[in-house]
């Protein structure tokens, strides 16, 4: 991809909006937004589809229609174009732990072959060799949100087999996990990589190359996951960012 | 000690070494001047509490201020990591430190049990992951209904709670707007609290998704402007993003961080001189 | 069903007999339009919930549409006794009713466990009190780290939350002000939710002190100026007491109290005809 | 009192004011406040003492300041001139339960010698001869204010040995029953009546006459009583509503 006219974040920008337009088209969904890349994916999302997604940022700000991306969580842009600002313990209790989000977005230092992610530590927790910044809101959005979409570049470092912290639970051990633990959401659907997309297997709930982006190879995709990657009967290839695409994520990303 | 008093005599009269403290803020209005006063009066062994600590907090705990941190995400937001929060747990510099980690819905349930007076409060939270298994202060409770299985957390209720906000009035009466986050919850749960603000005026006119704190919630009330710096408030100030940006380079080692604290915060006797020391625009209010 | 549609297709639609519904309003903003078309429309073996029953519970329960209720404070507030609740529950007119009894922190409580998505909420209240012996959905609950007994209630989780409010842009958005109760959590505990509102306007320009429910948080949004009266809405109506006061002599017999029924409500196909019909000017923007 | 220049309402609500008054002077008392007869004791308090009782209602209005007395706990007036307006589920959460109550006021059908109130039924619950509205926000005012006043008319029928029902709990069954409840608040200490003021006496906790009104006789007062009714050694007699007592007050009233 080195002569891509495109860079790696906008592709999984692109690719994670599109993912939000397909929901779209099946009704408006709900987004709880983290800063970063899911932010701009979603308000992507809102440039390109109708109906546009609906945001809900953790700061406590409800149908936010920010004309800029945010710098951050807090930033005023989200409180002055939201239709509602709450109070944090409100968003989470009212908003996320109620069952009124569509599609959280999750990122973190590790992911596992069940869709666990590690944002606490690395190595040991008493002892670690990287403390990482924490859970954050991850534990309630991963049990909570209907679906989630996870934004990460794949490497062999970061795809492991088993994340040394679980932060937040994707399928756990395997399958029947959710259920024992009693999380009402739906679990992680979508992990938009750099290299294409995965989703958990049906009956292993195990994460499965199902599409790569154009020019990637299986070997290059197994060659950056640290468990035995499985791949999908029928894997697709992505089409590249449309000039569209770029232009509107090019004048977002401007503003 | 006056409601309305300098932030010097604020902190001197209601922060005592071993307190448990919460500076709340999330991004927005987080309280960057009373910390370094904390730090400025040296005080030690305080148990410090925030949903997201930050630059502020990282500053406290490289200065040696706190034993303990009760937190859900610790970085620099936009950034990266908080370097002196990892060297002291990685590598126990200045000292250990110890470390009660939540996440945000448990923090915020937390503190609304501690505004309600109710020992612990409930949420669907933390089943499955590697915080129920290393953090106490998470249990299990049943439903008396339903008999389903729920999370359980205690609540927290600070000796002392600091924010920053917008503008009180002579009484003390404190107003903040746009995102308020968690502060009207961590002022109520504290036993006392501390608010510095942009402004005192004659009279608070009330402004959309406003919170009110009455004046016999807060025990002092300290004009500071831009006292949130790097944060900001909202129809104040914007986000210093460069000064956070510039943090991570300062932090990063041992030597440069101390230099910066003892050049800035402690070679400096108020946020005014503060804000000359770092070359900040003293605001033409001060 | 489009979002926005008439108050007649919003109970026909989203109100079934045998439901729970709870129209909710604390003196301000109570659904009397939408209480009325119920009666309209017949519906039976209701299950009422509201903190503060007053004229259209009475006149729903006269009416004999209700089997239950769940409540915390039944009254004509400033007049008196609820006379069709009274006769319901001391001679069975017209029929039985089950009653379940709370205070309002507990009914407050229910609702907020209700909106967030918990079997039930704790809160210190009831212990020593009638209640706790006659009401079975209060229950007993040991904090899991201090050991302290607190109590227990079920989470509220109607099928039908009917409110009124001050208004709604087109795409369903509602907004109300002043004293909104417990109207939100109400909206966000039941599985439907119908909101009368003054007007339909184009944008809504945010207010102090206002609550907004999305779009996507409501099932139906009617124009029915107004839809409160006698109760009121803050910015558009003032409480009408006379009204409160003259309930008293019309409710206190069966036979007037089934006349006015049938007169003003039975004999009305909508709002506007019921004001004609009791007198009172009908609202210029209908 | 066929010839006072006052009425019994009036009587009452200057004694309740005066006791807001003491406590006025010692700090700002916050009253969680009824409507009726506590909402214009209150009122008329905030008008002749300073430092002025803070108002909060329990509609949700924080430091109320109303330039007319409130027709009812919802009235726009007392949104209008708050300090703060808050949800329902807040003001008994943040505020009653969390004991920043200092003053509450009840009322009710019957009170017994240990300050207990019925405002449900009279008769057997399941089956009661006259159904009263019931609780309201009595129980949790009873449980967690400061301290609690009580303003009702004095008679055989309201003042009972014992309630029929409970609806709120002032000192139980006698000494040491609160603290066995676990009630953070302080319970009932002043009970104003159209006669004289009542408050529990520190041993055995019940409702002992503290002071007459003027030309109140002993024999009256336990004539209206329906238990065997004490007085305390020194029986003050109430100064009767001074001009200015009555003058603010009924300018309140006509506003």
């Amino acid at each position: 991809m080195s002569d891509a006219s495109y860079t790696t974040d906008e592709l999984m920008i692109v690719n994670a909006a599109r993912q939000l337009g397909a929901l779209a088209a099946a009704g408006r969904p709900v987004c709880f937004v983290g800063i970063g890349l899911p932010s701009t994916a979603a308000n992507l999302a809102r440039r390109l589809y109708s109906p546009a997604p609906v945001l809900v940022y953790e700061s406590g700000c409800i149908g936010s229609k920010p004309t800029r991306l945010p710098l951050s969580i807090g930033d005023g842009e989200l409180g002055e174009t939201a239709d509602a600002v709450v109070s944090v313990p409100e968003i989470f209790a009212y908003w996320l732990q109620a069952g009124r989000i569509d599609v959280g977005f999750l990122g973190g230092a590790q992911l596992d072959k069940y869709a666990n992610i590690n944002s606490t530590v690395i190595g040991d927790y008493e002892h670690p060799s990287t403390r990482l910044p924490g859970a954050g809101g991850a534990p309630e959005i991963a049990a909570s949100a209907g679906a989630v979409m996870v934004i990460m570049r794949q490497s062999k470092r970061a795809f492991v087999e088993r994340c040394d912290f679980r932060s937040s639970v994707g399928y756990g051990d395997g399958p029947g996990d959710r259920e024992r633990f009693g999380l009402q959401g739906g679990g992680p659907k979508w992990v938009i990589t750099d290299l294409g997309v995965l989703e958990p297997d049906s009956v292993t709930c195990e994460l499965t190359m199902v599409a790569l982006h154009p020019g990637i190879t299986r070997e290059q995709a197994c060659a950056s996951t640290g468990w035995s990657l499985q791949f999908a009967d029928d894997v697709r290839t992505t089409a590249p960012p449309s000039a569209e695409e770029l232009d509107v994520l090019r004048i977002l990303q401007a503003a | 000690m006056n409601r309305i008093c300098s932030l010097h005599d604020a902190v001197a009269d209601l922060v005592g070494d071993g307190d448990t403290i919460a500076m709340e803020g999330f991004t927005h209005l987080i309280p960057h001047a009373a910390g370094h006063e904390i730090i400025r009066q040296g005080r030690r062994n305080l148990h410090l509490v925030r949903m997201t600590p930050d630059m502020i907090y990282d500053q406290l705990i490289g200065a040696g201020c706190a034993t303990k941190l009760t937190f859900s995400w610790g970085g620099n937001p936009g950034v990266g990591s908080l370097q002196r929060f990892r060297d002291a747990v990685e590598n126990q510099w200045p000292h250990p430190i110890e470390i009660e980690e939540h996440s945000h819905a448990g923090m915020a349930t937390r503190y609304a049990a501690g505004a309600a007076n109710l020992p612990f409060g409930i949420l669907r939270g933390y089943v499955g992951t590697g915080l129920s298994e290393h953090t106490s202060t998470i249990a299990q409770i049943e439903c008396p209904f339903t008999g389903e299985s729920l999370t359980a957390v205690p609540a927290l209720r600070p000796d002392v709670a600091i924010i920053h906000a917008q503008r009180a009035d002579r009484e003390g009466n404190v107003q903040m707007w746009g995102l308020t986050g968690v502060q009207k919850e961590a002022v109520l749960a504290a036993k006392r609290s501390i608010v510095t603000v942009e402004e005192i005026v004659d009279h608070i006119e009330p402004v959309p998704y406003a919170v009110v704190l009455p004046w016999w919630t807060v025990s002092a009330v300290c004009e500071v402007p831009d006292g949130a710096h790097p944060s900001f408030a909202m129809g104040y100030s914007v986000r210093d993003n460069a000064f956070y940006k510039a943090w991570d380079a300062v932090s990063k080692d041992r030597g440069s961080f101390t230099a910066w604290i003892e050049q800035h915060v402690l070679g400096t006797t108020n946020h005014e001189e503060f804000r000359r020391s770092v070359g900040l625009e003293v605001p033409a209010n001060v």
